[in-house]
């Protein structure tokens, strides 16, 4: 298992964290493509946590808040960026966008703009690694927020009935937009819904990276011979919804305690307690990081835009022909009449 | 109240906060409609002045909230549900083709169900294939549902007081790139009639019907076209989709002989197909020319700046288009 | 509260029990409208039981096997029966059929042909409720098939939240079609999906109706002051699933374990032994049910068929223009070209 | 396989068991489809042949019956997804018209989605207003989904085979009532294309264009036409509406200058206003005649046989409407 030292795990959630960070940059020179980019601050512990648990030939979704645990499976932070920007040599060639990244090779079946929208795909993927034998695990990655969406109630049911080779990972930054998890669910224990249809449940504490890999090792463990699972992991949405949101619907205080679950923070103090890492070494890792996750700004910034051609392929597959453009229809149809 | 400016957005707010102060039964509910405020800001600080029991954020279950206000207005409410974007539509579909929409018929006419899904679509925001659809045909295509779309701020206004006044289940979409247009608004003026499509510029050569934002589209293309190319376009905002008024399309079309139907929706079996065909149907013998279809691409919306503006008509393509049909 | 001493929840139940068999003769009579006939017997203590502690004002919605509970809460047989036969004199002038009977006065906001498509509507209807003080309960009644939809989750989640005076009724008959409960899903014990979501829930035996009833008042009680309460009464489907399925699925042996659950034979034996009623005064309690329901039929066939101008209204409201007949659109439209 | 004489609904039987047999990346899905057989018995004793591993019979969980089917057809496996009335198609549609729809598109080419949603609708059998529908407008409007509608023993092999090797998601619409036709099928006949329309019929008076069970009033119809009023009517079965095979409709509409569109689905924004406008635009120049819609009318199904019978087209209201356009 790759990522699994503290240093290790500590210099993903970095990456993470100064990835994201240059979106946020992106978005201010005014280079993102649109201001719907949501950024994973605060939440690095749960995608670095539990990706270091899983393997090659895996594969997984996530919801629009997904950079972090695309990266953290091995993304190539400049094709995110391009994406990102909305350019052709992005992830998916400029039309996904933020919330629509994908990539075969890493087994990420992508990223979606719909709440819950990616969550049934891992009961398919599920299906196929037993069909295969493959050993694979999928995974679903989501926000609290998806707890309201039906489809993760029949979807976990559906795992649990099949025993697949499933889990399900529940990213609980405690706000959906302006909605705060209790105001959004009378109980929000949320592992407990889990548990009542029958699979293996609990709620890790972001805080710590280690418990998350701890808690997701085991689960991942089970589920993948057969015992789907759910993990809740506990953290706090450090900034607005969007870029474009200041979150006035909660107090500076509530922010400042929440950011003080910093899961870099925590991780950082346990290096150094420990005498796995100095500060120094610390910083340096942390410079070393920033140079990468600059680069990856110029990569986007120097990606062409998308062709015009571009826009009519990939309707269907490339074999097939394209949907006639309107303009095309309009010339023919004008030549009647 | 007397004629003030105000954006298409306050102008929804208005008509929203004003219809709740007449009337007690009016809720609206949605995702992020109380604190936040809306995800467009289009319920901005009712819940101050309604509160909570009136403006009920609730979780992110869209197939429940169209449900919920189903029920609630079976029993006496006037629910006005807001869908944060068309796009989601889908996971309501049930609730609203199914049981909004047939619980009347089904029942044999004992019970209406009196409630507004109000929600926004189309493009211009860079929000990707799932954010950015304009999903109107499916509403269209449902008997039983009503189906409003305004252009302008009078219509943000008006129309919506009018959708929650009436007897069946209204589909209200707003366009998300037209919440920041301004102009001047009287609350208290007699509005045009709910059902009544509204002539926004007479014109003798092409009558181009259209609806939503590509009412501006057209009205601009249109201008134009009698500017630079002699060519007098008549301008149809439609306003609402079901009822659809043809009686004020005809003798337009009878007169100018030829047609445009403009739609941001997808060209195939989308609203243009169906005001292409009707216009077709009833007045064959004037046309000169087949009635043209300018309306979106049949493809997804990229989050590419440039390949989201020309999946959809611009005012160019019906420029472009308008001239073809003079040579 | 009406209808709950043993004789009365009795002769209900017998009443239920009745008419649907005479729902059964009307189909081999071939004057049913069509064969979506989905009777309830073996389950007439859950609409008996539940019904018994609900109140004028109250609301309700069920699934499509939801005959005895409109009996229950008042309804009409003849106008049921004719419905059930397409009639014009039927509940919903023979538009709506056995699957979407309805009647706004005595609070049934109608059946459904959706599995679980009437659920969210008592949400509304709560909602309603406390916005009024009526004190009304709405109550959603379902099977356990409609466990797989995700709306239920959604509508519990909805209910809890706000506390609503609504309740959640699930007719357990073990199966959905021909699925057994425990192949469709890992963990059959239903209610504590409603606790994990916040709900009051429990599961009653529904072969002693007097069980679901105290059951059901106690959770009716609890919906009513706020505190929106889930409740699953296990019994047994008797026959199939719908008029022409013969269940082969299931073993002969199994189903005559699944009768011997008969809440009339049950109520019957307890009526005796507590010396309330004696074996005469059943039977004729029976013979008098067995007038009334005969009379359904003949009420169902000699109702009219509906009339053709029906077609085109309530569509909208009967003040707006109907919708345009196809004809007559096409005769306008010949009168070109 | 010699040809033998079989019914639609067991040559979508065969199509399935065929297709397994020789692609083991092949499941069926759905509710009911295993031990059950189906609700119309199409997946009857598959159970037996392939085991519950590869017929899989689901909660009644619709959303994630498809969602979990996209996620297979991403991973290797070929889905075919059953849901059981195409009414139900609403609690699917986020995960049909969102996800599985556009993946290839969002994801800039990089997979497709090769699944199947087998479904059946259409009236026929005093089903109410949620089990009668003729929803295809819904699929034919979403850019990213492929339709097939069989109307013969044939299709309903050969088109179902072709289904199954699509690299697209295809959504394959059923007729209730056309299960129990019988007809000679030969499963080792080379079939019609995937994608072509069949011309049934030769006429020079009048092109009927329709598919599924319409094919057959059609047929019906133009027998009577020719037989009883000298009138040579040429029916087109599309067989499939995404592709929408229009050269095959072209030079017959070119020939006779009178053509009639024929869905069972609602009139307004329906298939037959798609087929209806694009005949108009391609063909205008040789219509003598509007094209005529014959359509389902624009309301719900009733459960009384003679509504819902009365709300479709009939064989009588195509020879009726005929008859008219030769007046
Ligand atoms: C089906 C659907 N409903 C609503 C939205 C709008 N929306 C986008 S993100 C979001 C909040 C999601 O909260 P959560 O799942 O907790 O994820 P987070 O943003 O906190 O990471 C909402 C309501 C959406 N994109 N899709
Ligand atoms: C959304 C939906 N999916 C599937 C069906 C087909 N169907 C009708 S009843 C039924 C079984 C329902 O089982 P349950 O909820 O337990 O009710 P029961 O029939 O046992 O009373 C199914 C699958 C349907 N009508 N609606
Ligand atoms: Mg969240
Ligand atoms: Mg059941």
């Amino acid at each position: 298992m790759k990522n699994s030292t503290l240093p290790e795990l500590y210099e993903e959630m970095r990456r993470v964290r100064t990835f994201e960070e240059r979106v946020g940059e992106l978005f201010v020179r005014g280079q993102s493509a649109g201001s719907m980019l949501h950024l994973s601050i605060g939440e690095e512990s749960a995608a670095v946590g539990v990706c270091a648990s899983m393997r090659d030939g895996d594969t997984f979704t996530t919801h629009h808040r997904g950079h972090g645990i695309f990266l953290a499976r091995g993304a190539d932070p400049n094709r995110m960026m391009a994406e990102i920007a909305g350019k052709q040599n992005g992830y998916c060639q400029g039309k996904g966008g933020s919330m629509h990244i994908a990539d075969m090779g890493l087994g990420h079946l992508g990223a979606n703009a719909i709440v819950g929208g990616g969550i049934p795909a891992v009961v398919g993927a599920g299906l196929s690694a037993r069909h295969t034998q493959s050993g694979a695990v999928s995974v679903a990655f989501f926000g609290d927020g998806a707890t309201g969406q039906g489809i993760l109630y029949e979807s976990m049911n559906m795992a649990a009935l099949w025993n697949l080779p499933v889990m399900f990972v529940c990213i609980n930054n405690q706000y959906g937009m302006g909605t705060r998890i209790d105001q959004a669910t009378a109980n929000p224990n949320l592992h407990e819904r889990a548990e009542a249809f029958g699979l293996a449940a609990r709620t890790a504490d972001g805080l710590d990276v280690e418990e998350v890999v701890d808690a997701a090792g085991v689960l991942l463990d089970g589920a993948r011979s057969g015992k789907p699972a759910f993990l809740a992991i506990d953290c706090y949405r450090f900034y607005g919804h969007a870029r474009k949101d200041k979150s006035p619907y909660r107090t500076d205080s509530e922010e400042e305690e929440g950011r003080k679950k910093d899961p870099l923070i925590h991780a950082r103090g346990k290096l150094m307690a420990s005498g796995l890492m100095s500060e120094a070494d610390i910083n340096a890792l942390d410079a070393r990081v920033a140079v990468e996750m600059d680069a990856s700004i110029d990569f986007a910034v120097a990606g062409q835009e998308p062709q015009m051609a571009s826009m009519f392929r990939d309707v269907y597959d490339a074999a097939q022909p394209e949907p006639e453009p309107v303009r095309t229809r309009i010339d023919r149809v004008l030549a009647q009449g | 109240m007397a004629m003030q400016e105000a954006t298409y957005r306050d102008a929804l707010r208005m008509a929203l906060s004003d219809a709740m102060s007449f009337d007690d039964s009016v809720i609206v509910m949605g995702e992020e409609v109380g604190r936040y405020g809306g995800a467009y800001g289009v319920t901005k600080d009712l819940i101050a002045e309604f509160g909570p029991e009136r403006v009920i954020d609730t979780p992110i279950s869209e197939a429940a909230i169209v449900g919920t206000a189903v029920g609630a207005a079976m029993t006496g409410l006037r629910p006005v549900a807001e869908l944060m974007y068309v796009d989601f539509i889908g996971m309501t579909m049930d609730q609203l083709a199914n049981q909004a929409a047939k619980i009347r018929y089904m029942f044999g006419g004992q019970i209406g169900v009196p409630m507004v899904l109000r929600t926004q679509g189309g493009t211009g925001r860079s929000a990707g294939a799932q954010h950015s659809q304009s999903l109107e045909a499916f509403v269209m295509h449902t008997p039983g549902l009503r189906l409003a779309m305004p252009a302008t701020v009078d219509d943000a206004y008006h129309l919506l007081r009018q959708a929650m006044t009436q007897p069946d289940p209204v589909v209200f979409i707003e366009h998300k790139s037209l919440y920041t247009m301004k102009a001047p608004l009287n609350p208290n003026a007699e509005p045009v009639g709910w059902g009544q499509a509204n002539v926004l510029r007479e014109g003798d050569d092409l009558v181009m019907v259209t609806y939503s934002r590509q009412v501006h589209y057209a009205l601009a293309a249109a201008q134009t076209l009698q500017t630079d190319h002699d060519i007098s376009a008549a301008v149809v905002d439609l306003r609402t989709l079901n009822p659809l008024d043809f009686e004020t399309i005809r003798p337009l079309v009878e007169n100018a002989g030829k047609a445009m139907v403009i739609s941001e929706a997808v060209l195939t079996c989308g609203v243009a197909a169906e005001l292409a065909a009707r216009i077709t149907e009833e007045c064959f013998d004037f046309l000169e020319d087949p009635v043209v279809r300018v309306a979106g691409e049949d493809i997804p919306i990229s989050v590419s700046p440039l390949l989201e503006n020309n999946s959809v008509p611009t005012p160019e393509l019906i420029i472009e288009t308008a001239k073809k049909m003079f040579v």
